[in-house]
C-alpha cells in the first residue's frame, strides 16, 4: 500500500528543467524556468533581467541627443526604428516638421531594418528547429544590409543615425543605387527561404497549429506587430498612425486569422517582400533637401507629456516621454515589443512539448536586451 | 474615428467621476486610485469607446507623489486616452490591479511594482521582475546608490 | 477511399517539399565559387572600410603638426558616457592675451559608445572617425589615448 | 604467393597458412586476432577524422561556406588537431553522477560500433569475420549502442541528459524495426543472410536494381531509419542542440566526448556500409550482364574502392539530409516510424517475397 502512495506522488511531480539563462534557443539571457511532464511542458515563468541596464533611468541624465545612443542597445535588431521613436516624440514636443528629404530617407532606412531583421529572424528560426544551413543563407544576406548601413550611417547594427530634428549626415551618393541593387538581389534569393523552410514538410508538421493565439487573445495581451498580426489583429501602426512617410506609400498589412507558429513566421516573410515594395516605390523619389532641421543645440522640451508609437519589426514600440523643461526629461518610459510579447508565454507553450516551447519562442522573436532594458 | 474634443464629452458622460482634460496629444483622464479599476472596466466594455488595447503602462515618480500612467488604444476606432492616478503614500503605496482587465497588464504591473515600490491589489503573481529583493526601487527620484550612479 | 488518397497524397508532397529543399543546398554544394568567406587575418592590406565607418575617435593632425581643437569643451558635454575628458591650460598670445588652448584631450575608446555626438557637434571640426576597427589590447590602460600629438598647436585661424 | 588487389583471399589464406605452419592453432588464432583488431582500430581512426573533416568541408560547401582551410592543405588536418586538443582536455567531473556508467558509457557506444566493424566486407576477401547470419549480426551490434547512450544520459545527472537519453531509446528501438524490415526485404531476394553470398549474387546487376520498385522503396526507408538510428539530423533529438543544449552527452569532455562524437561517424560510415553491401552490390564492380568491354574497364577498378565510393556517395547523401532539413518532434518522429514506414514496409515485404514466389526478378 505505501509503495503505492509513493508511486501516485512521484506521478504528480513535475519535472523542472531551467532553458537559460545561457540556452542555444533562448537568443541571449532569458530563463525560462519550464515545469515538465514527461514532454509536455505543464507551465513556463520567464525569469528576466539578466541584461537589465536601467535605460530608463539612464535617460533621465541625459539630454535628448544623448538618449538616442541607448536606445540602439535596446532591440538592437530594430536600432533604426528606436531611434526614429525618439527622434519623432521629441520633434513631436517642439512642433518642429523636419525637411521631407529626411521622412524619406528614415521610412526606407526602416524598412531596410525590417528586413535585416526578418532575415535574421529567419535564420534563427530555422536554426531553433534545427535547419543549421538556414542561418548561414539568412546572415548572408542581411550582410548585405548592413553594408548599406555601414556605408551611409557608420555603424552596422548601433546605427545611431537618426537625431531630433534630422539625421546625423546625409546618404552617401551611393546610398539608391545600393539599394536597388540589394532589393534586386533579394529578390532573386528569397525564392531559397520558401524552398528550403517554408515548403518544408518537416517545417509546416512543426509550426502548423503550434502556440495558437486567438484574436481575442492577443488583443487582451497586447501583441503586435508580426505576432499580433498573424492572429488577425490589425494592429500595424504605420497603417493606423503613419509617421515619417509612410502615408505617401500603399503597402499591404500582413493579417492571417490562424495566429500559429506557422503564420507568425509567414507574416514576416511577407513582410519582408511588402517592405521592398515600399522602398520601390520611396528609392527613386527622396526629394533634395537638407538633411536635418534647424535645431537648437540644447534641446528643451517644453513642459508636459509626449507619446509617439512606431512600428518595429517586432511590434509596437511607445516611446512616453514627461519633461519637466529641463535639458533632461523628467522620466521616459519605453513600451518595448518584446516585454509585451513575451508576457503570454506560458499561455501559449502550455500544454505542448519542449521542442515547441522552442520553436514557439523562436517565433515571438524575442530580443532579451528589449525586454530588460 | 472621434476628434479628440469628441471623445473628452464622451469620456465625462461615461465616466464622471473621472477629471477628463483634453492634453497636447489625447484625452486626459485623472482617476483617484479607488474608483481606477472601475473606470478602466468602464472604457473598456464601453461600445462607443472599446478601449480594447492596453498600450503602455507607466509608473510615475512625481517626486512628491507616485502616479501610475495608463495608455488605452482602441484599434476599432482609432483614438488613444490616457488615465492618470496619482498615490499620495509613498511608504505603502497600493492601487487595484487591472490585470482582470487587461490580462497583458501582469508583466506590465510587476515591472512597476519592481522600479518603483508600487504593490498592485490582486495582482496574480507579484514578484520582482528584473531585481533582486535586496534592491531599492531605482526609479524613484530619491532613490541613492554612490556605487553606479555617478552624477558629473 | 478519401482518407487512402490523402495519405498517398501527403507522402508525396512530402517527399517533393524535401526534394526542393535538398535542390537548394545541394545546388550550393556545386557551386563552390559562390562563397563569401573573407579570410580575414589574410586579406587584411586589401581590407578597405567604408569611409564613414566608426573606428574611434581620432583628431587629424596636419603636416606641421596643428590640430584643429580650441579645447572648448563640448565635446566632453555632449558625450553620454564620460569617455572624452578635456584638460585645458592657458596661454599668453603674441597680443597678450590669456587664451584658453587645450593641454590633453583624453579618449577613453573602452567607454565609447561611437555615438558620432562629439564629432557632430565639435564646433572646430577637429575631431573624426577614423576606420581602425582592430581594438584589442592586452591592457586596458592601452585603451585610454590622448588624442592631440606631443608638441602640436592650433591651426592658424580657426577659433 | 600471388598478390592482386583484386581478391584479398589468397592473401589472407597465405597469412593464415604461415602462421599456422610455424605456431600451435590457438596461438595463430589469437595472433591473427590481433591483427585484425589493430587493423580496423587504425582504419576506425582514419574514417572517424576523415569523416569529420568531409562533413565540414560539405556542410561548409552547402552553406556558401569555405570551412576548415588553416591547419594543413585545405585545412586537411584540422581533425587531427581538434583530436588531439581533445585529448588534451580535461574531464570535467559531474558531481552526484554515477561515475562508473558515466565512465563506461562511451566505451559501449564505441564497442557497439568497432563489434560492427569486424563483419563488414571490404573487398573480395577481406572482411575479418563472415558469418552466415551477417544481416542480423550487424543490426544486432549496432543497435547496442543506444545502451551507452541510455547510460550516458542517466549517469549524468542532469535533466537535459535524461530527456534525451529517453528520447533516443525511443527512437532507436522504433527505428530498429524500420532497418531490420527493409533488410529483410532483400534477405528475402538474396534467399541468404550472409554477407559474402549477398555481394555474390549481385555481380550482374544489384538488388536495388533486381528487385524493383521494392527494393527502392526498401532502400529509400532504410536509408532515412538508419538516419534516425545513428542520431544525425534531421532526427537528432537525442542532442538536439536548440532544445537540449547536447541532449545525452551535454556533461562529457575530453576524450569522453571525442568517443561518442567519433562513433556518431563511424556509425553513419557503418549503415551507409550495410547499404551499399546490401543495395548496391557491396564491393562489386557495376556490370551489366552481357556487356564484355564494360564489364572489363569497371571491373578494371579495384572492389574497395567500389566499396569506399558507393559508401561515400551514401554518406554524403545522409549529410545532406542533415544540412537540409529541420528537426522532427519526438511525436512525429514516432509518427514517421509507424504510421508510414512501418505499414509500408510490411507490405513491402509482402510484394517482394511475391515477386520472388513469382520469379519476376531477374
Amino acid at each position: 500500500m505505501e509503495v503505492k502512495e509513493k508511486k501516485v506522488g512521484l506521478e504528480n511531480e513535475e519535472y523542472i528543467i531551467n532553458m537559460g539563462p545561457q540556452h542555444p534557443s533562448t537568443h541571449g539571457v532569458l530563463r525560462l524556468v519550464v515545469a515538465l511532464k514527461g514532454e509536455i511542458v505543464q507551465r513556463v515563468e520567464p525569469h528576466l533581467g539578466y541584461i537589465h541596464r536601467g535605460i530608463e533611468k539612464m535617460c533621465e541624465n541625459l539630454t535628448y541627443q544623448q538618449i538616442i545612443h541607448l536606445t540602439d542597445r535596446m532591440d538592437y535588431l530594430s536600432a533604426h526604428i528606436n531611434n526614429e521613436a525618439v527622434c519623432l516624440t521629441v520633434e513631436k514636443a517642439l512642433e518642429i516638421e523636419v525637411p521631407e528629404r529626411v521622412k524619406y530617407i528614415r521610412t526606407i532606412m526602416s524598412e531596410l531594418t525590417r528586413i535585416q531583421s526578418h532575415q535574421l529572424f529567419w535564420a534563427t528560426f530555422g536554426m531553433d528547429l534545427g535547419g543549421l544551413t538556414c542561418f548561414f543563407y539568412g546572415l548572408r544576406d542581411r550582410e548585405k544590409v548592413l553594408d548599406i548601413f555601414e556605408e551611409s550611417c557608420g555603424g552596422r547594427m548601433i546605427v545611431s543615425y537618426n537625431t531630433p530634428g534630422g539625421l546625423m549626415n546625409d546618404i552617401h551618393p551611393n546610398f539608391q543605387n545600393r539599394v536597388k541593387e540589394f532589393l534586386k538581389y533579394f529578390r532573386g534569393v528569397i525564392h531559397e527561404y520558401d524552398d528550403l523552410l517554408t515548403g518544408n514538410v518537416i517545417f509546416q508538421e512543426r509550426s502548423k497549429g503550434m502556440g495558437v493565439m486567438t484574436k481575442e487573445e492577443a488583443i487582451a495581451w497586447g501583441l503586435t506587430g508580426p505576432t499580433g498580426r498573424a492572429s488577425g489583429f490589425s494592429c500595424d501602426i504605420r497603417k493606423h498612425y503613419p509617421y515619417s512617410a509612410y502615408d505617401r506609400v500603399t503597402f499591404r498589412e500582413i493579417l492571417f486569422d490562424e495566429g500559429d507558429v506557422f503564420h507568425r513566421y509567414l507574416a514576416r516573410m511577407e513582410e519582408m517582400r511588402e517592405s521592398m515594395n515600399i522602398i520601390d516605390q520611396l528609392i527613386d523619389n527622396i526629394p533634395e533637401g537638407p538633411y536635418t532641421a534647424k535645431m537648437k543645440p540644447v534641446i528643451k522640451l517644453p513642459e508636459g507629456e509626449y507619446f509617439q508609437s512606431v512600428e518595429t519589426a517586432r511590434g509596437e514600440l511607445g516611446v512616453y516621454i514627461v519633461s519637466d523643461g529641463n535639458k533632461n526629461p523628467f522620466r521616459v518610459k519605453f513600451r518595448s515589443p518584446n516585454f509585451v510579447n513575451l508576457a503570454p508565454l506560458n499561455l501559449m507553450a502550455r500544454g505542448s512539448k519542449i521542442a515547441d516551447l522552442v520553436a514557439i519562442g523562436g517565433s515571438l522573436d524575442l530580443i532579451i536586451p528589449d525586454i530588460d532594458r | 474615428m472621434m476628434e479628440k474634443s469628441q471623445l473628452c464629452a464622451a469620456l465625462t458622460t461615461i465616466v464622471p467621476e473621472a477629471v477628463t482634460v483634453e492634453g497636447k496629444q489625447f484625452a486626459e483622464l485623472t482617476v483617484a486610485p479607488q474608483n481606477l479599476r472601475s473606470v478602466i472596466g468602464r472604457l473598456k466594455e464601453d461600445p462607443g469607446l472599446s478601449f480594447d488595447i492596453l498600450v503602455c503602462l507607466t509608473g510615475m515618480d512625481y517626486g512628491t507623489d507616485l502616479g501610475v500612467v495608463y495608455h488605452l488604444r482602441s484599434y476599432a476606432l482609432n483614438h488613444m486616452a490616457v488615465v492618470k492616478t496619482r498615490i499620495s503614500d509613498r511608504e505603502n503605496p497600493a492601487i487595484d490591479s487591472i490585470c482582470s482587465i487587461y490580462p497583458g497588464a501582469e508583466f506590465h504591473e510587476r515591472e512597476v511594482y519592481d522600479l518603483l515600490g508600487i504593490k498592485f491589489n490582486d495582482h496574480p503573481d507579484l514578484r520582482r521582475l528584473f531585481l533582486d529583493s535586496t534592491w531599492g526601487y531605482p526609479l524613484r527620484k530619491d532613490y541613492k546608490d554612490d556605487v553606479n550612479i555617478v552624477l558629473k | 477511399m478519401k482518407s487512402v488518397i490523402e495519405y498517398f497524397k501527403g507522402i508525396y508532397n512530402g517527399i517533393k517539399s524535401l526534394l526542393v529543399g535538398m535542390s537548394v543546398t545541394g545546388g550550393y554544394f556545386i557551386k563552390p565559387g559562390t562563397t563569401l568567406t573573407q579570410q580575414y587575418p589574410d586579406n587584411r592590406d586589401t581590407l578597405v572600410m567604408f569611409e564613414r565607418f566608426k573606428g574611434e575617435v581620432v583628431m587629424p593632425h596636419n603636416e606641421k603638426n596643428e590640430h584643429k581643437c580650441t579645447g572648448c569643451g563640448i565635446c566632453e558635454i555632449n558625450c553620454p558616457n564620460g569617455s572624452i575628458e578635456v584638460i585645458p591650460t592657458t596661454e599668453v598670445t603674441e597680443e597678450g592675451k590669456k587664451k584658453r588652448i587645450i593641454d590633453k584631450h583624453i579618449y577613453h575608446l573602452g567607454m565609447c559608445t561611437f555615438c558620432g555626438l562629439c564629432v557632430k557637434t565639435c564646433p572646430s571640426q577637429a575631431l573624426a572617425f577614423s576606420q581602425e576597427f582592430e581594438h584589442a589590447v592586452f591592457d586596458r590602460k592601452k585603451l585610454t589615448k590622448v588624442l592631440n600629438q606631443p608638441g602640436s598647436k592650433l591651426m592658424k585661424g580657426v577659433e | 604467393m600471388e598478390f592482386s588487389i583484386y581478391d584479398f583471399s589468397s592473401f589472407t589464406a597465405w597469412i593464415d597458412q604461415s602462421l599456422r605452419a610455424s605456431m600451435s592453432p590457438g596461438l595463430a588464432l589469437a595472433i591473427e586476432m590481433l591483427i585484425i583488431g589493430v587493423v580496423i582500430l587504425i582504419f576506425y581512426a582514419i574514417v572517424g577524422l576523415f569523416l569529420v573533416y568531409a562533413e565540414r568541408k560539405v556542410c561548409a560547401l552547402m552553406q556558401n561556406r569555405l570551412g576548415p582551410n588553416r591547419v594543413g592543405p585545405g585545412g586537411m588536418f584540422q581533425t587531427i588537431a581538434d583530436l588531439v586538443k581533445l585529448l588534451f582536455v580535461e574531464l570535467v567531473p559531474i558531481k552526484n553522477a554515477d561515475k562508473i556508467l558515466f565512465s563506461l558509457a562511451p566505451y559501449i557506444v564505441i564497442i557497439a560500433s568497432f563489434m560492427a566493424m569486424g563483419a563488414l566486407p571490404f573487398a573480395k576477401g577481406l572482411h575479418a569475420i563472415d558469418l552466415n547470419i551477417g544481416v542480423f549480426y550487424l543490426m544486432a551490434v549496432s543497435s547496442m549502442g543506444v545502451v551507452g547512450v541510455l547510460l550516458a544520459g542517466w549517469a549524468s545527472n542532469n535533466k537535459y541528459s535524461l530527456i534525451g537519453a529517453m528520447r533516443s531509446g525511443a527512437q532507436i528501438v522504433s527505428y530498429e524495426l524500420s532497418v531490420g524490415m527493409s533488410l529483410v526485404t532483400i534477405v528475402v531476394l538474396a534467399g541468404t543472410m550472409q554477407l559474402s553470398e549477398i555481394v555474390q549474387a549481385q555481380q550482374y546487376g544489384w538488388f536495388i536494381f533486381r528487385g524493383h520498385i521494392p527494393a527502392v522503396i526498401a532502400f529509400i526507408i532504410y536509408i532515412v531509419a538508419s538516419t534516425a538510428e545513428t542520431n544525425r539530423g534531421p532526427f537528432d533529438l537525442a542532442e538536439a542542440e536548440s532544445e537540449l543544449t547536447a541532449g545525452f552527452h551535454t556533461e562529457y569532455s575530453g576524450i569522453r566526448f571525442a568517443f561518442f562524437f567519433l562513433a556518431e561517424y563511424i556509425n553513419m560510415f557503418i549503415v551507409a556500409a550495410i547499404a551499399t553491401t546490401v543495395f548496391f552490390g557491396g564491393w562489386m564492380p557495376f556490370n551489366v550482364y552481357g556487356w564484355e568491354g564494360f564489364n572489363k574497364v569497371m571491373n578494371l577498378i579495384p572492389p574497395f574502392i567500389w566499396f569506399l565510393g558507393k559508401t561515400g556517395a551514401l554518406i554524403f547523401l545522409i549529410m545532406w539530409f542533415k544540412w537540409t532539413f529541420p528537426r522532427l518532434r519526438i511525436d512525429q518522429l514516432l509518427t514517421l516510424e509507424w504510421k508510414y514506414f512501418l505499414p509500408i514496409n510490411i507490405v513491402n515485404v509482402l510484394i517482394m517475397a511475391l515477386i520472388v514466389l513469382l520469379g519476376w526478378h531477374w
